[in-house]
Order: structure tokens, then C-alpha cells, then sequence
């Protein structure tokens, strides 16, 4: 019996799942330790992407200057890095931001965050074979990034935030636009979840794998969907409120365990898709709260100069809880800016819950835990 | 002398017709698909080469194909890698001697025909695994395991539901079988077609379209591929004109089980409507309908479903499909022997 | 066995949903847009290529200096005495040759932070977006329009002008160096005057 | 819910005075500054202790202090239970640079403390894995340092313009 196990032992296959491969989102290297199709061990490799984030933002000398950079971190969801990192500054600069621009944030924010779980959910159905609702999720994507685009000037990378206020008004039809959006995505969900979510070969594919429990999430310091996804009620608009989050009226989603066990893969992956059910919420509420009139270029500063001192902040992105640690010496640059990104400490999670998994699994997991390479690497 | 060039002529029309529809179905199959891809995911598919929604396109991919390097990886098994994709396709393409195109023609009218057919296309299993074995690439030999146990597996099904109709037709000539099918009888008005004959092979026939999903390595059930997780499987390291060698094989396979489809469960060359339309060039028509009719049909589950995993797949193999196979061939048996 | 049943039966059901979805969506128009042929019209303010003004621009190099990445090449030359560069459309008064404006498009990542600070509202994003290059130089755009041997012309005058003020400047400086000297020397009188306590007597001497 | 005040109070009655200090600047939240050789134990008993449970650390930070030459490292914990987060400050000299890992304690560490060490060059001692991770493994330097000079070539290529 020994001889046998020290044969299979022999017969363990190291394989390289990336840079190059078709399911990693992004350049992410998985140093995998198969036995047959059985994975034994996974070892990320990072790095490849890494731009000196922090570098940069230390050494370019203005708060303002690093905003286009924090676009660039998860370029998924720009608006909501922008928003992480123009509330720190904000704070340490202790300044009000007139109304109208809170209430502008908070639905793009929104908006920006329905962009990301599309995109999320479309590349996680691609993962597992599905082709089609990638697409169905492109089209609806598109939708958000033609009111960016009218809005901002751009489509991806925005840098629409400034510390205090907003680099421009919004579009004149912004409020039609957003609203018709809103309208129309509804029975869009309904359809996904007709041709995805309550998919039986989807649901084998994801119910039942990559669980990860409570206790280990926390300790592992995970947050946003994936902590939610394991049963924990944790949002940072809810729990920490910044912005103003505490003015509207949403739920929390979370995993429940229907059709797998509390934590796995399909929780995970349901929680994004009802909340943009709640995104879609607060937009209509932060819609109806829009201030028609106000400048929303009076609160900005003309010099960001905050005192000495340091601050944590975090704010919800979609993936998690995105936290900017920032250390000013009264100069008019940031000492140091950390960034703390969700998709980072999410990806060290998962050589705890892929351990056992099948090679097909490990793509779902890394499917189902959402991560960014852009942030990861920063 | 005369005579032998007599069945040398003979045999060379025999070749050229099926590789002509081979090649036809192929060029037009992977436009259509690619077409059927487009509109289901609300876009266009092709639309450049050649004018009109792009028909072109796949004989533009073609030649782009045929002018590709022919590269072999440093490490390969030369022989292996050069060899696989050609005994795939001709795997493939023999199988079609037994098809009945329409009453007037059929390549070989051996008594075997369908014992032939699953023969010969057994050799395709050899093929995936020489492929993903001699790729000398980690992806490529799981891709290649991965197709071994599948096509191995889906045998068992494939076959016993084949079976089912053998136990209605009492012939293994698939010409026989077909002409079997001929008039207008059950219930008064619906075409003598097996699958109408005897509800039981409803249910078969569904055991057999899973089972031909599985050996054509289609979506749901495209493990050996799995372009997003194996990268693509048996085929990673190929390029050119071998890798669409390995393509025509899969459209050839997916036309020729489509075909045997139609040809046991929906009446072959045999009209709907009886005597009208009727007639060799009318079957050919109504044959290659019913073949394609079941290709929309596996293109439109493709573009919907996600993928399987490996042990689902060999437990719905195993633990679901078999033993309702068996059961099923009982029924129908049952249903023969009193009806 | 119930439940294998239970399952089949889910995932028939399931299918056959999904493939009525995109059965539906088999039939929905399309939302392609076929680009080079129909393009679309972009939203005002889009952010697609920043273009200078240089009639307006005055020459302040804030643009430059809000530049994340400093893709903004700016060198001034002061213009001389004898010319009146004129006004701005907005009334700004210029008073720099603009010897050179270089754009790298190629470094640019189109933040849109040089915009704001601009007094002239002089450079901005304009909507086009099909500017590829084979050449990565190619992507600098010129935006000075000063001809070389302008450039060089200005560059002389104003060289001239400034070697002029520099020895203007020289020249006071030694002239008040001088002055100041010779107030030193008149101070010292003064303090010998005052020691001889002929403070009246010293005063017509100072207008020599 | 505890403020700053209240968990440095408690801290101190713990572990003693002469290690742990409350500082705060002129904005932003207070930190409390710990002596590297008790930073695990501080740690444990943070987590562990039914008034302060930190059950979560948010993030973990390597700094440079160059006018001080030393390095720091700066936990923030968060606890789920009782809502209230402290920042936890170790400051270790440049020559020396040794701080217990608390990643047995949260996990999170381990990840982040990797990164400390290959961007501003905190050694962890204990820490499982203590390699580089977001620059290669043979990289010269630790590029957040102030005075970091980034090296010329990099296996033959170059690494600049």
C-alpha cells in the first residue's frame, strides 16, 4: 500500500495555469500541483502587472495627481476607486461636499458598480463555457459606459472625482439617462438568471465548490461579496458609512447556502447578481434626492494641503473593502499612500479553498472570487 | 483489367461524393455557426468577406489556414503529432460509406452498416489521445485524457440506444432501416418514422442526441477542448492546416452522427408527406434537412449552455444514461413484442 | 432514484428555459455597429485628443505642470520690447514666443487634469479618435508655429534683449554700488563734519 | 465600541507602560505605537481579549521614515463584533529591521507582510513564506524606500527608458 501512495506521489504534475491562459483575468500565474485532474496545492504568482502605484503617488508631490492613477488600480470599477480615494483626502483635509455632489457620486458609484458585476458575472459564466451571457452582460455594460462617457468624456478610466467636487457637471440628460437604464435593466436580470443563475449545469458547476466558511473569510480578511457570499452581513455602506450612504434605503445581500453549502461558489456569484438589484435601489433613490440645482466645483480646494497626520479609509468597491492608508507631512504630496486592495487579499485565499478541487473548479473559484489583476498588482 | 478500373473509377465517385458534402457542410457549417453565434448573442457573426452577411468567410479562413506555419513543437512525437489529425478526419469520413444519402444512393450497402459505422468511429478516441500525448504539452495530455474517458464512455449509451431502434428494425443495414420508415401510417397521418412508431424510442432518441453531444465533443460536454480551462485541450499546440484538419474532423462528425440520427429516429431520406416529394433527389433534400435541422439544434445548445466537469460527466455517463438506456431497451422490446 | 429523477427533470427544465432565451434573442436585432462603415457620433466632451489653441496660449506652462505624465513639452523665449505679441481672444495679454508646444500623444493617458487649469481655455480634448500611427515620434504633436528660423530669430532678440538688461542691470548695480559708496565716503564726512561740529557748513558740499 | 483612549488604557494595564504610547497627529485617527519584540503577544491578545476581539486585520503597512531612519510597519485591525478599529504602530531601526509576523494570528498577513518586505525590506521573523511577491525574487533594492535608486539592468535587460 505505501509503494502505491509513494507512486502517486511520483505521478504529481506541476502545471502553469498563466500568465497566458484563457480564464485567469489577467496576467496571474497559478503554479498548480495536479494529480490527475485533482488539484493539490496552488501557489499564485503575482506581480506581472505591478505599475509602482505607490511609488508613484509618493513621489509625484499632489493629492490631485494620483487620481488618475487610483483609475487605473481596478479598471473595472474606476469610479469606486476614485470615490475610495477622494473620500481619504477629503477627510484629512476635514472639508464639507456640497449635496449635489454626493448625491452624483453615489449613482455613478452605483452605476460603476453594476458595470463591475456585469463584467464579473459574464467572464464567470465564461469560465464555465458559457459564451452567451458574457455578451447579454457586455451589452448592458455598454449601456453604463455611454451615460460615463457622456458624463466624463471617457469610458473606462474616468478621473471624474476631485477632492471636494467633480471635475464636471453632470450631462443635462444624465437623470433621463440613468433612469431609463434603470428601467430597462430589470427584466435583465430575470433573463440572466433564467439563462445562468438557475442553469442545472451551472448550478452543479458552482454549488458545492470552492466553499469557504465564515471564520476562515474573516481571518483571512476577505470582504465585499466574498465575505457576504459566505453568510456574514458586512457592507461598508452600512457598517461604516461614508458618503451619503446612510440616507438610503437597501438590503445587504447574502449567500444563504440554498443550493449548495453556505460559502461555495454559487453563493458568491448570487450575491453580485442581487446586488445590482440593490444598486439599482439606490439609484432610483439618490435619483429622486438629486439636488437640481448647485456647483459642483465650489468645494474644491485651491490647494490640497492637508495638516500632518495619517488616515485609514475604506470605502466598498465592488469587490470588497477598498482601504487607502494615507500619511501626510504637511507637504503637498501624501508621505505614503497603501493601498489596500480587496481583489489582493482575496486572491491569498485561494490556496486555502481550492485545496481538493478539481482543475475545472480551480477556474471557477478564481471565477467566483472576482479579482482584478490591476488591483492585485496595483 | 477493364474491371479493375471499373471499381477504381467506381470507388473514386464513391470518395467524391461524401467528401464533397463534407466539405461543403464544413465550409458552410462553420459559417453558419459562427452566423447562429452572432445572432443569438444579439451581434452579427461574419459580415466582410464576400458580400452578403460575409459567406465567404470560411473559405477566406481557409486559405488563411493553408498558408499558416506548420509548426511542430521541439519535443513532439513527430510521427504521432503529424498522423493524428488525418486519422481523425478519415475516422470520420469512412463512416460515411454506410450512410443512405437518399434512396438512389449509399456509399457501401453492406449488411453491417451500423456495426461499421460505431466501428470506424471508434478510432477517434485514438486519435484525441495520439494528438494530446504526442503534443508532449501538459494541457494537451489532459485534454486528450479527458477525451479517451469521454468517447470510451459515451460508446456504451450511443450504442445501446442505437440498439433500441435495431430491436424495431430487425437490420443492421441502414438502407433497410430507412426504407422501413416509408408511408404515412401511425395515428392515421404521422410519417412511419421509428421515433413516432414506438414512444419508448422518444426517449431513446433523447439518450442518443446526449450521447452524440458527448462523442462529438459538443458543448455541453466539449471537455477535451475547454478552450477556459485546458486552453484547448488536445489541440493547444496545433496551427495551420493540421489544426483545421482536427476542425473538419469535428464537423464531419458532428454531420455524420446528426445524419445517422436522422436516418434511425426521423425516417432517413424519407418525406413527411408520404409520396409527395418524394423521390431520390427529394430524399436527398429531406435527409440533409433533417441532419442539419439536428446541427442547429447542437449549435443552439452550444451557445447557451456552460460545461460540464469531468466527473458530472462521467456520472451522467455511468450512473444515469446507461441504466436508462438498458431499461429503456427493455421497453421497447416490450412494446415491439406487444404491439 | 426519486432524486436522480427530481434532477433530470430540473436540468431538462432549466435547458429548455435557457435555450428559449436565446431562441428569443436569436430573432432581437442586432447591436452591432459596423464601425468604419456607420460611426457613431460622440457625446460632447468626449476625451479623445487634446489640441492647443496657440493663438490663445499665453505661455504659462500650467498645463505642463498639471500633467500626471508630463507629456506636455512647453519652452517660451520672453518676447522683446518692440513687439506686441497682441491679446488672447479672452484678453490675456501675451508676452512669450512659444518656440515649443509638443504633445505626446503616445504618452498621454487622456486625464483631462491640463484642461481646467488653462486661463485662455486654450487646450482641450477635441473628438477624434483615429489618429494611430506606424511611428511612435509621429504621435508628438507640434503644436508651435513659429518657424526654425523664427525660433531662432526670437531666440536671438530675445537673448540680445536680455544680455541688454542683464548689463543695464549690471551697470545700476554698479552705479548703486557706487552711490553707495560715495554716501558711505559722505557719511563718514558727515560723522568727521559732525566730530567738528561744522554740520551747516557740510550741507552745500552734497549738491556737488 | 471602544475609542482609541479606551483601548490603549486597556493595553497598557496588560502589558506595562514602557512599550506602548498613544500619538495622534493634527488630523486623522490616533495609533498607538508598540515595541517590536511584544508585537505578537500585543496581537494575540488584541484578538483573543472579549473587550477588544479584533477579529479582522484591514491592512498592513510597510513605511520609511528617513529623517528617523527606521522603518514601520502599521496595522490597522478592525472588529466585526464590536465595531470599533485601532491602528497599531511597530517602529524598527533601518540596520535592523526584525518584526515578529503576526501571520498566524490573521492571515491577512501573510500576504501583506510579504509585500512590507519586498517594498520597504521589514524582515518578519516566523513568517512562512517570507519571499518577495510582487517584484521577482533575485530584484535588487526595496523600491518604496526613499532613497531607493532602482537598478540599471535587470537579467541582462534594461529597466528604465
Amino acid at each position: 500500500m505505501e509503494q502505491v501512495i509513494n507512486e502517486i506521489d511520483k505521478r504529481q504534475m506541476v502545471i502553469n495555469m498563466g500568465p497566458q491562459h484563457p480564464s485567469t483575468h489577467g496576467v496571474l500565474r497559478l503554479e498548480v500541483v495536479l494529480e490527475g485532474e485533482i488539484v493539490n496545492e496552488v501557489r499564485p504568482n503575482i506581480g506581472y502587472l505591478h505599475r509602482c502605484f505607490e511609488k508613484y503617488a509618493e513621489e509625484v508631490g499632489d493629492y490631485s495627481k494620483v487620481i488618475p492613477y487610483t483609475d487605473r488600480m481596478d479598471y473595472v470599477s474606476a469610479m469606486n476607486q476614485e470615490h475610495g480615494y477622494v473620500v481619504a483626502v477629503e477627510r484629512m483635509l476635514e472639508i464639507e461636499v456640497p449635496e449635489r455632489v454626493e448625491y452624483i457620486r453615489v449613482i455613478v458609484a452605483e452605476l460603476q458598480r453594476i458595470a463591475s458585476h456585469l463584467l464579473g458575472i459574464g467572464a464567470f459564466g465564461l469560465d464555465l463555457g458559457a459564451f452567451t451571457p458574457f455578451l447579454y452582460c457586455f451589452i448592458e455594460r455598454e449601456k453604463v459606459l455611454d451615460i460615463f462617457e457622456k458624463t466624463t468624456g471617457a469610458r473606462l478610466l474616468y478621473n471624474y472625482m476631485a477632492p471636494g467636487g467633480l471635475m464636471r457637471d453632470v450631462h443635462e440628460d444624465f437623470k433621463s439617462d440613468t433612469a431609463e437604464f434603470v428601467k430597462t435593466f430589470r427584466p435583465k436580470i430575470k433573463e440572466l438568471n433564467d439563462l445562468l443563475s438557475y442553469n442545472k449545469i451551472f448550478i452543479d458547476r458552482t454549488a458545492n465548490v470552492g466553499v469557504l466558511p465564515v471564520k476562515v473569510a474573516l481571518n483571512y480578511g476577505a470582504s465585499g461579496p466574498v465575505l457576504r457570499g459566505s453568510g456574514m452581513e458586512w457592507d461598508l455602506r452600512k457598517n461604516d458609512p461614508y458618503s451619503i450612504y446612510d440616507r438610503f434605503d437597501f438590503e445587504i445581500p447574502v449567500g444563504k447556502g440554498e443550493l449548495g453549502t453556505l460559502g461555495d461558489c454559487w453563493d458568491r456569484y448570487i450575491v453580485r447578481v442581487r446586488e445590482m438589484e440593490q444598486s439599482l435601489r439606490i439609484i432610483e433613490q439618490a435619483l429622486d434626492g438629486l439636488p437640481e440645482e448647485g456647483d459642483v466645483f465650489e468645494g474644491i480646494p485651491k490647494r490640497v494641503r492637508p495638516k500632518a497626520g495619517e488616515i485609514y479609509t475604506r470605502t466598498e468597491t465592488p469587490r470588497g473593502e477598498l482601504g487607502y492608508y494615507i500619511i501626510s507631512d504637511k507637504s503637498g504630496g501624501p508621505f505614503r499612500v497603501k493601498a489596500r486592495a480587496p481583489s489582493f487579499v482575496h486572491l491569498s485565499l485561494l490556496p486555502s479553498i481550492s485545496k481538493g478541487a478539481m482543475i475545472a473548479d480551480l477556474v471557477a473559484i478564481v471565477g467566483s472570487i472576482d479579482i482584478v489583476l490591476g488591483e492585485v498588482d496595483r | 483489367m477493364a474491371e479493375i478500373l471499373g471499381n477504381i473509377t467506381i470507388s473514386l465517385v464513391h470518395v467524391a461524393i461524401p467528401l464533397t458534402i463534407i466539405l461543403l457542410f464544413a465550409l458552410v457549417a462553420i459559417w453558419g455557426e459562427r452566423k447562429i453565434a452572432g445572432f443569438i448573442q444579439d451581434r452579427l457573426g461574419p459580415y466582410r468577406v464576400g458580400g452578403w452577411h460575409g459567406w465567404a468567410q470560411s473559405i477566406a479562413d481557409l486559405l488563411k489556414l493553408l498558408q499558416k506555419e506548420d509548426i511542430i513543437p521541439k519535443d513532439a512525437n513527430r510521427f504521432l503529432f503529424k498522423f493524428a489529425p488525418f486519422m481523425m478526419f478519415t475516422a470520420s469520413f469512412a463512416a460515411f460509406a454506410v450512410i443512405p444519402f437518399s434512396s438512389a444512393y449509399i456509399g457501401s450497402m453492406i449488411n453491417i452498416g451500423v456495426f461499421y459505422l460505431l466501428a470506424v468511429t471508434s478510432i477517434l478516441t485514438l486519435s484525441v489521445i495520439m494528438a494530446g500525448w504526442a503534443s508532449n504539452n501538459k494541457w494537451s495530455l489532459l485534454g486528450g485524457m479527458r477525451g479517451a474517458a469521454q468517447l470510451i464512455s459515451y460508446e456504451v449509451p450511443t450504442i445501446a440506444s442505437v440498439l433500441m431502434v435495431i430491436v424495431v428494425s430487425g437490420s443492421l443495414n441502414l438502407m433497410t432501416v430507412t426504407e422501413m420508415q416509408s408511408g404515412n401510417d401511425v395515428l392515421g397521418f404521422l410519417p412511419n418514422w421509428f421515433i413516432f412508431q414506438n414512444p419508448f424510442l422518444i426517449i431513446g432518441f433523447v439518450i442518443f442526441f446526449i450521447s452524440i453531444l458527448a462523442e462529438s465533443h459538443r458543448v455541453p460536454f466539449d471537455l477535451p477542448e475547454s478552450e477556459s480551462e485546458l486552453v484547448a485541450g488536445y489541440q493547444t499546440e496545433y496551427s495551420g492546416m493540421r489544426w483545421a484538419m482536427f476542425m473538419l474532423a469535428e464537423y464531419a462528425d458532428m454531420l455524420l452522427l446528426s445524419l445517422l440520427g436522422a436516418t434511425l429516429f426521423f425516417g432517413g431520406w424519407n418525406s413527411p408527406f408520404g409520396d409527395f416529394m418524394a423521390g431520390p433527389v427529394w430524399g436527398f433534400f429531406w435527409f440533409m434537412l433533417k441532419g442539419l435541422l439536428l446541427v442547429f439544434v447542437m449549435m443552439w445548445i452550444r451557445w447557451t449552455l456552460p460545461r460540464y466537469r469531468v466527473d458530472h460527466l462521467m456520472h451522467i455517463c455511468w450512473n444515469v444514461l446507461i441504466p436508462l438506456a438498458f431499461v429503456n431497451l427493455v421497453l421497447v422490446a416490450l412494446w415491439e413484442v406487444i404491439f | 432514484m426519486q432524486n436522480v429523477i427530481k434532477e433530470g427533470w430540473l436540468t431538462f427544465k432549466s435547458i429548455f428555459i435557457g435555450m428559449g432565451v436565446t431562441m428569443r434573442h436569436l430573432f432581437s436585432p442586432s447591436v452591432t455597429e459596423l464601425y468604419p462603415e456607420e460611426k457613431i457620433e460622440l457625446p460632447k466632451g468626449v476625451r479623445a485628443k487634446l489640441y492647443v489653441n496657440i493663438d490663445d496660449c499665453i505661455g504659462c506652462n500650467l498645463c505642463a505642470r498639471a500633467c500626471p505624465v508630463n507629456c506636455i513639452d512647453i519652452e517660451t523665449v520672453m518676447a522683446t520690447s518692440d513687439v506686441d505679441l497682441g491679446k488672447t481672444s479672452t484678453g490675456n495679454p501675451k508676452r512669450f514666443w512659444l518656440t515649443r508646444f509638443n504633445i505626446d500623444m503616445a504618452k498621454c493617458m487622456y486625464c483631462d487634469l491640463c484642461v481646467p487649469p488653462c486661463p485662455t481655455d486654450c487646450i482641450y480634448m477635441v473628438p477624434e479618435y483615429e489618429y494611430s500611427e506606424f511611428d511612435r515620434t509621429n504621435l508628438v504633436y507640434h503644436f508651435s508655429n513659429l518657424q526654425p528660423a523664427m525660433v531662432a530669430e526670437v531666440k536671438e532678440k530675445a537673448e540680445k534683449e536680455a544680455e541688454e538688461k542683464r548689463r543695464k542691470k549690471e551697470e545700476e548695480k554698479k552705479k548703486k554700488e557706487e552711490e553707495k559708496k560715495k554716501k558711505e565716503m559722505q557719511a563718514k564726512n558727515e560723522l568727521a563734519d559732525n566730530s567738528d561740529e561744522k554740520n551747516d557748513s557740510s550741507k552745500p558740499e552734497k549738491g556737488d | 465600541m471602544k475609542n482609541a483612549e479606551e483601548i490603549y488604557e486597556i493595553l497598557k494595564d496588560e502589558f506595562g507602560e514602557d512599550s506602548l504610547e498613544l500619538h495622534s497627529g493634527d488630523i486623522g485617527s490616533p495609533w498607538i505605537t508598540a515595541g517590536a519584540a511584544k508585537i505578537k503577544e500585543i496581537a494575540k491578545y488584541l484578538r483573543d481579549d472579549s473587550a477588544l476581539l479584533f477579529n479582522t486585520l484591514m491592512c498592513l503597512s510597510g513605511v520609511h521614515y528617513p529623517n528617523e531612519e527606521e522603518l514601520g510597519v502599521t496595522y490597522h485591525l478592525h472588529s466585526t463584533n464590536l465595531h470599533h478599529s485601532i491602528a497599531l504602530k511597530v517602529r524598527v531601526p533601518i540596520d535592523d529591521p526584525r518584526v515578529p509576523s503576526v501571520e498566524s494570528i490573521w492571515k491577512t498577513a501573510n500576504w501583506h507582510e510579504r509585500e512590507a518586505w519586498d517594498m520597504v525590506g521589514v524582515i518578519f521573523d516566523g513568517h512562512p513564506n517570507h519571499k518577495r511577491i510582487l517584484c521577482p525574487d533575485d530584484w535588487e533594492g526595496h523600491p518604496l524606500r526613499k532613497d531607493y535608486v532602482q537598478q540599471e539592468f535587470y537579467q541582462g535587460i534594461t529597466t528604465g527608458e
